[in-house]
């Protein structure tokens, strides 16, 4: 089980994370967020893979992700050592 | 239209085909104008790699006789420095427009006008002064421009258009030349232009000889104060009678003071305004007869007090000079100037303050 | 209301356009014979933070163009009132956006015009034009310039842009009617 | 659950001024976050640019200078020669080190400076209102370029990863891009070589980024990710494109 | 010691074994030195690829808290000019030796006094006034280079040397400090030396704010005043009595000045010689006490005149100022200055020449 | 008899001020030989450096500028693009062009200035009384590097010839060599096809001259070729680096 | 029959000349020229090739070569078409 | 001859070795207590050329370093007897080659002294000393320093190359023998 968090407020609604998740499950909001922006959501939250894609993609750090126990992780991001 | 695309347009009524430039806020409007405006019409827009650079491929413009402009903005300006030292050198007639803005350093890049020292003394390094033209207004800036044109090929001398972010980000309507491009530069008797028929020739801004490069340096400096003769230019608003206080400032911060003039006449008060438009050469004697009959000074500038060197200079002791600058991006308003005479009428001895 | 000089204010957030607006005024009042300045005040930042212009219309030439205490402010959002309401000269006039602006601090000595700009513009066609609406709203209440010469700097403005020409008018014209109405007003 | 991607602490909280889709940010991110990793941020003087990135001073939590338009690379060469034990970056953008700053970055790396710099190229100059810059691509319309860069008269794109890569000395030279997830992941893979190369006491290391500038492409976020892709790629090829040899002990290169 | 060299050593004994620098005439000694000396003291010596870069280097070597210097000669200079503004506005200590030469442009490279009005009024664009001191002869510029750092430590500014191709050039005998290597700089408050234990600190010129950079430019001008009320140094020789001529120069012409000076005393002639050490801050009201004793004034520059505007500036018009000036490589001698002197006497109304 | 071998036209006839066996005055005479055999001379315009031939300022027969220190390509695109019909050179140093010009040089190489740019690499800052340059080789005693150039601060000498090739605009950059007959011989016909190059509105032509400085590396004239052969050879490879492709018509490369 | 004339006083005493002529006909004279130089000096004129290799190689232009008739060009310096 | 200060001028030739000359006798000049300046006259040319030095010699302090009328001339060569010898202050010295000054216009009113420097350099050992000769006969026609002093002054210069002390020391005495000698001098 996995699943992401994002911080509205911080999102400037440029949909980087839409076209980055690899299973499309983020759209854009119809309302707007303080700064004026249509923000960043989750559609269907229980196919989130937890594979960071869309935090890694999104410019304004307003993605943070969450993993259950010990995270399968598709790919390498930072290192191992960490 | 917006002072610098004014700028630019102006530029070409005066005949002006070739730009040379890197970009900088607030300026940029006069490449990108230009970069539009002059291959549309058989001239160049070329953007440098850096302001250095800039300032030697005026050299080489003007050097093979054309008439040529740059801009740029306080930084920029700085990294011309040896550049500008080298057309002075070689008598090069060229255009060079600074929209100043808040220093030192990077600094920000709102409108200031801390570059007069620099502008009117201390360029660079060498024996040489500069034309140096301020405008107050959009249109100011479009005649100055023309100018400028004018100055830097009868005397073979850079000149500069000292203006600011105001001036050049602040639209206003102008009337333009009718020309729509005015002559080319008259350079037949110096440029480099291949010698074809005739003795091969130089420009050069070295002279091993010392003798040669002392003439040279003193021949500049009658050239200077031939300038300074022919050429002075100033605004004395309301200064025709006898004054409680003068006021003193130059470029936008001297159309805000006409503001506050205004008012303060407006009250009675006896205030006028002097306004040099070149402030190099600086109308001096201009300026001191003025203050001759003046109470009491007011300089305004937006910077901490650059101008006020030259009206110090102008008034000899005579009389007190006070001085109100903001800066760094700061405009002082016509409100505040307003409250700044009322302050200085306020230390007058007796009368003044009705 | 029309002094030697009128200077107005007009402000708002980077993106709403009131660089745009006054641009149009000035137009407008420049086609109508007046002297006029229009002078920006921008910032570092290519988006974001406060974007506002001064415009200064006069009969014959305009002196300082640089607006501390304006006879007119138009505020699209909150940080633009709270930074320029204050400083309006007495009895002068504060136009600004109910829809952004949700705790006006109210002037005692001034007039103050309000209407919910992008709701007015939704319903002109376009929330984008909510800079019209407000620009219609001051034209409206003040007759500082006509209706024709705001129209006609607008055409030209959008002349590359034709299709954006009648929303931009009628979300104007829109404004206007509420300048005229004079809603939400309260004299001091 | 655990959190598996969050803030890097070498980054300040505070929200970036960039535009939407602003790609400065994600790089500002990897770096930040590959400070984290390598445990340096309290040995990190970072040099920020004149340029959208300058910002990036209010940015990283380390202690940072403010450069001049270009010079970097110059700020960089003072700092790390008086005190070799700090590590030592500049962050540039393209008109800052592949225009004005073309002789500091050139010499820096010729000199072997102990420095990594970072290299922002987003085909514009973002601050100053989307000029044409060296590395803008043919066909290119910018505010300076109205009918589109052309080759006649403005030459083809800087190249400054090969360029650099011409000369003998700099150890490590290589190029990413910004455009897609599988690139800032190696991305983050080479700016964390390029720092070890510094730490190593290997001479100048150097990475160009590939970035979007979607405010002055006239783009959405989305379509100039889709343009770096198409347009940029194909005039600078992703890739290490100078490695130190496989028995270098952490000096010169022979 | 060789004028160069001397300034050279002079730096590493007031500490500073940081040095960055492009080769030029009249100061490459000064680089040759260096690049022998400080890799044996365990510093360093970078040859830059030019002086732009030069100017940030030192910004950077200075931002890390380090002593340093660098040297050039007037063109250089111009080119360091933006580097000079951030260094101003970042507020950093550094030393800046130029040893002038004849301009402007490429001129040539002999000895000349050029710069005077670029160093002490417009080195670049901005708000700021930086301490720039003039040796007359070599041991003084070993004292000066000393002060210097001192100075540059104290108020956290740029300091200028301003030397000539005479001082750099000459050989006399000198006096060192005694310690082979003089103490770091103390910079524990503001240098950036990794945040170990402490928040991160930055180094900057960069104010966006426009309340915020109007203060530091106004801080800037607080802090020049109080250097001017404090660091103002000048020798005033042969000024006690009330003199038919005083004779103003600076740097290596007025020490040809005093061997005038001496020699119309000797004649009975009432002659007295001032030379500003600080020619900025420059001593303007010890010279207008001065002034306010003496006849007329001569100034001597091996420029077209350019002190003689801080001169005029002092007189406040209340005597008549002549002015002989060599330039281009040329030196005055002090034979042709007595002529001069005795001229000037001539014009006097009544006395004063025997 | 015929004379077969004498002075060129464009060169005027005064002693060169060169230091005996400077191979700078060869360097003149092949250009004004060129010059004269391609009938230019009357539409030259030649700009000369700061550095010691500064000089040829006053041996050509033609208009000449005088350019600051390392700026002649600046100077250059100034003159070409308001008069294209002039056919303009510059002729640098190595300090002048490879140091304090990096920036003009390579940005009037990647705008594709129609220009031809004489480098003379005499590896050593010959007017200022021999300092270091970037062009110094491994180990070579200067007076600012008196044990020698070391390469762990200095780095290695920077090949202008090839980091310039490595940019896509420029048409035809070639390295020759002073220490030889043959090499000169040679050189002579780099330094025509050059120009042709230009003649033929190719953009931006560059020819690097391996040249000796006797006074300043110490050495006799003759030693001093003999040096160059065997010092700055393995570090600076003679040929034609990047040519016009085969089908090239004058314009731009494709 | 080739000859050359050495311009003695532009002459700087380098002796790139002695080392460029193929077959060693020139040496260094004894004594001094005007600008104080020790200067180049054909030996054995008779053997001269017409080569131009000491010409080519001078850096000071002291050097003109001459030659009979139809000169055989060894190689080619000038283009032929001159 | 010695005045409170005595200028000394050194000309010749940029090969001819005078500004060592010059060095040589400051150094000496410094080390029997004297104030000394030296300042040479450079070009930018690295060879050929005139190159000349200032030597300025004073019991206290030295005014100018810029001498324009030396009390005292030395000149290796025609273009530099021609160039100075004019404005040596009257009664003064001048020393010249007469190897390389064929035609000297003599002053009335100066003291000539003058030897073949290049003649007696060879004697000594080699003729690039011929500056070490110019130095001798002045020092021994003015005794303006010891021996001594510019012997250890030419150790202490060539402690490098030691090989050259004894052939410089040979020439300087064998100048030091001419000077007093007061060959081919003609007073007033
Ligand atoms: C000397 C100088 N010249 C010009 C400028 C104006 N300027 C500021 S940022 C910039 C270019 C920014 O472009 P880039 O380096 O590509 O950075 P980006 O904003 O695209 O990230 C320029 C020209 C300046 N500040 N200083
Ligand atoms: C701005 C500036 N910096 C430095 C100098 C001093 N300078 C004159 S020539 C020169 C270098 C000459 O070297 P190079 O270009 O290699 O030419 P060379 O004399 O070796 O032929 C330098 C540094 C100068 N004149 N201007
Ligand atoms: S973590 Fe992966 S699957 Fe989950 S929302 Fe982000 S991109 Fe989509
Ligand atoms: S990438 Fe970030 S800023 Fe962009 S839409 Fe997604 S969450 Fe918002
Ligand atoms: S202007 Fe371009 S580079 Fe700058 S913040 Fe916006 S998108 Fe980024
Ligand atoms: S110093 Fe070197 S480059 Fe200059 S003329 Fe002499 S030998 Fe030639
Ligand atoms: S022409 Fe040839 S053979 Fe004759 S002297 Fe010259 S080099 Fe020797
Ligand atoms: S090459 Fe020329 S200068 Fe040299 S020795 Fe021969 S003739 Fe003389
Ligand atoms: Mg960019
Ligand atoms: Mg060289």
């Amino acid at each position: 089980m996995s699943r992401i968090r994002i911080m509205t407020e911080r999102c400037k609604g440029c949909e980087t994370c839409n076209v980055a998740c690899p299973v499309g499950i983020l759209k854009m909001s119809e309302s707007l967020n303080a700064q004026g922006y249509h923000y960043s959501m989750v559609d269907d939250p229980s196919r989130c893979l937890g594979c960071r894609l869309c935090a890694i993609s999104c410019p304004d750090l307003a993605i943070e992700v969450f993993a259950e126990g010990a995270h399968y992780r598709f790919f390498a991001y930072e290192s191992e050592s960490r | 239209m917006k002072g610098n695309e004014a700028i630019a347009e102006a530029a070409i009524r005066a005949g002006c085909l070739h730009f040379f430039g890197y970009p900088i806020t607030p300026q940029s409007e006069i490449p990108e104008y230009l970069s539009r405006r002059l291959p549309e019409l058989g001239g160049c827009y070329v953007q440098s790699e850096s302001e250095v650079a800039t300032s030697h491929m005026i050299y080489g413009a003007a050097g093979v006789g054309t008439k040529v402009m740059t801009s740029s903005s306080s930084p920029g300006i700085s990294l011309m420095a040896e550049g500008i030292s080298y057309l002075a050198g070689a008598e090069l007639p060229v255009v060079i427009v600074n929209i100043m803005r808040a220093g030192p350093g990077l600094g920000g890049i709102l409108p200031a006008q801390s570059d007069y020292a620099q502008t009117t003394r201390g360029m660079a390094h060498g024996d040489f002064r500069l034309i140096a033209l301020a405008p107050a207004s959009v249109q100011e800036a479009v005649d100055l421009t023309i100018l400028a044109f004018d100055l830097a090929e009868k005397y073979r001398t850079p000149v500069i258009l000292a203006g600011d972010g105001v001036i050049g980000q602040m639209m206003e309507p102008v009337v333009l030349p009718e020309a729509t491009v005015g002559p080319p530069l008259k350079a037949d008797d110096w440029a480099l232009t291949g010698c074809v028929g005739r003795k091969p020739r130089k420009v050069s801004s070295m002279f091993l000889d010392p003798d040669e490069l002392n003439a040279h340096n003193f021949k500049l400096k009658a050239r200077f104060a031939e300038i300074a003769r022919n050429e002075t230019r100033f605004e004395a608003y309301a200064c025709d009678e006898p004054l409680d206080l003068l006021v003193t400032s130059f470029g936008i911060s001297a159309r805000i003071c006409r503001s506050a003039v205004d008012a303060a006449r407006s009250e009675g008060l006896k205030v006028g305004l002097f306004r040099p438009i070149t402030i190099s050469p600086f109308p001096m004697d201009a300026l001191r007869e003025i203050i001759g009959r003046s109470q009491r000074v007011l300089d305004v500038e937006m910077n901490t007090g650059q101008m006020l060197h030259d009206v110090e200079m102008a008034a000899q002791g005579r009389c007190p000079i006070d001085f109100f600058g903001r800066c760094g991006g700061l405009i002082p308003s016509a409100e505040g100037i307003l409250e700044q005479i009322r302050a200085s009428l306020a230390q007058l001895p007796k009368g003044g303050v009705p | 209301m029309m002094k030697p000089t009128t200077e107005i204010l007009l402000a708002g957030f980077g993106g709403h356009g009131m660089l745009l607006s006054g641009r149009l005024l000035a137009q407008a009042a420049m086609e109508m014979g007046s002297q006029v300045s229009w002078l920006p005040a921008y910032g570092p930042e290519m988006r974001g933070g406060t974007a506002n212009v001064a415009v200064c219309i006069a009969r014959d030439q305009v002196g300082s163009p640089y607006v501390e205490c304006p006879h007119i402010l138009v505020a699209m959002n909150a940080p633009s009132f709270d930074k320029f309401a204050p400083k309006v000269k007495p009895d002068g006039l504060i136009v600004y956006n109910e829809g952004l602006v949700p705790n006006p601090k109210q002037r005692a000595d001034c007039t103050a015009l309000c209407v919910n700009a992008q709701e007015v513009a939704i319903a002109a066609g376009n929330i984008r034009a909510a800079n019209l609406v407000m620009l219609g709203v001051l034209v409206g209440a003040t007759e500082l310039v006509s209706d024709d010469a705001v129209i006609a700097a607008i055409e030209s403005e959008f002349a590359a842009k034709a299709r954006f020409i009648p929303v931009n008018v009628a979300a104007y014209r829109a404004g206007v009617a509420h300048g005229k109405d004079g809603r939400c007003a309260q004299s001091a | 659950m655990n959190k598996v991607f969050s803030y890097a602490d070498a980054l300040i909280r505070k929200p970036f001024h960039y535009c939407p889709g602003c790609t400065h940010g994600t790089i500002h991110r990897l770096i930040a976050e590959v400070i984290d990793e390598l445990g340096i941020r309290e040995r990190v003087v970072g040099i920020s640019p004149v340029g959208c990135a300058v910002f990036i001073l209010d940015y990283l939590r380390c202690d940072m200078f403010q450069a001049s338009h270009g010079r970097a690379p110059a700020v960089a060469t003072g700092a790390k020669r008086c005190r070799p034990d700090l590590v030592v970056f500049t962050y540039q953008g393209d008109g800052d080190l592949a225009a004005i700053g073309t002789s500091e970055i050139v010499h820096a790396a010729n000199r072997g400076e102990r420095i990594t710099v970072f290299f922002v190229n987003n085909a514009v100059y973002g601050m100053t209102g989307g000029q044409m810059a060296p590395t803008s691509v043919p066909g290119q319309r910018t505010t300076t370029t109205p009918h589109g860069r052309n080759t006649e008269t403005d030459g083809y794109p800087v190249n400054m990863s090969e360029m650099l890569a011409a000369l003998h000395t700099p150890a490590y030279i290589a190029r990413v891009s910004m455009h897609a997830p599988k690139e800032i992941i190696a991305a983050r893979h080479v700016v964390k070589k390029a720092f070890e190369h510094q730490l190593a006491g290997r001479c100048f290391s150097f990475v160009e980024f590939l970035s979007t500038c979607p405010t002055n492409w006239g783009m959405t976020p989305v379509e100039s990710l889709r343009w770096l892709e198409k347009e940029m790629l194909p005039y600078f090829p992703l890739g290490e494109i100078k490695v130190p040899p496989a028995d270098d002990t952490g000096g010169r290169m022979p």
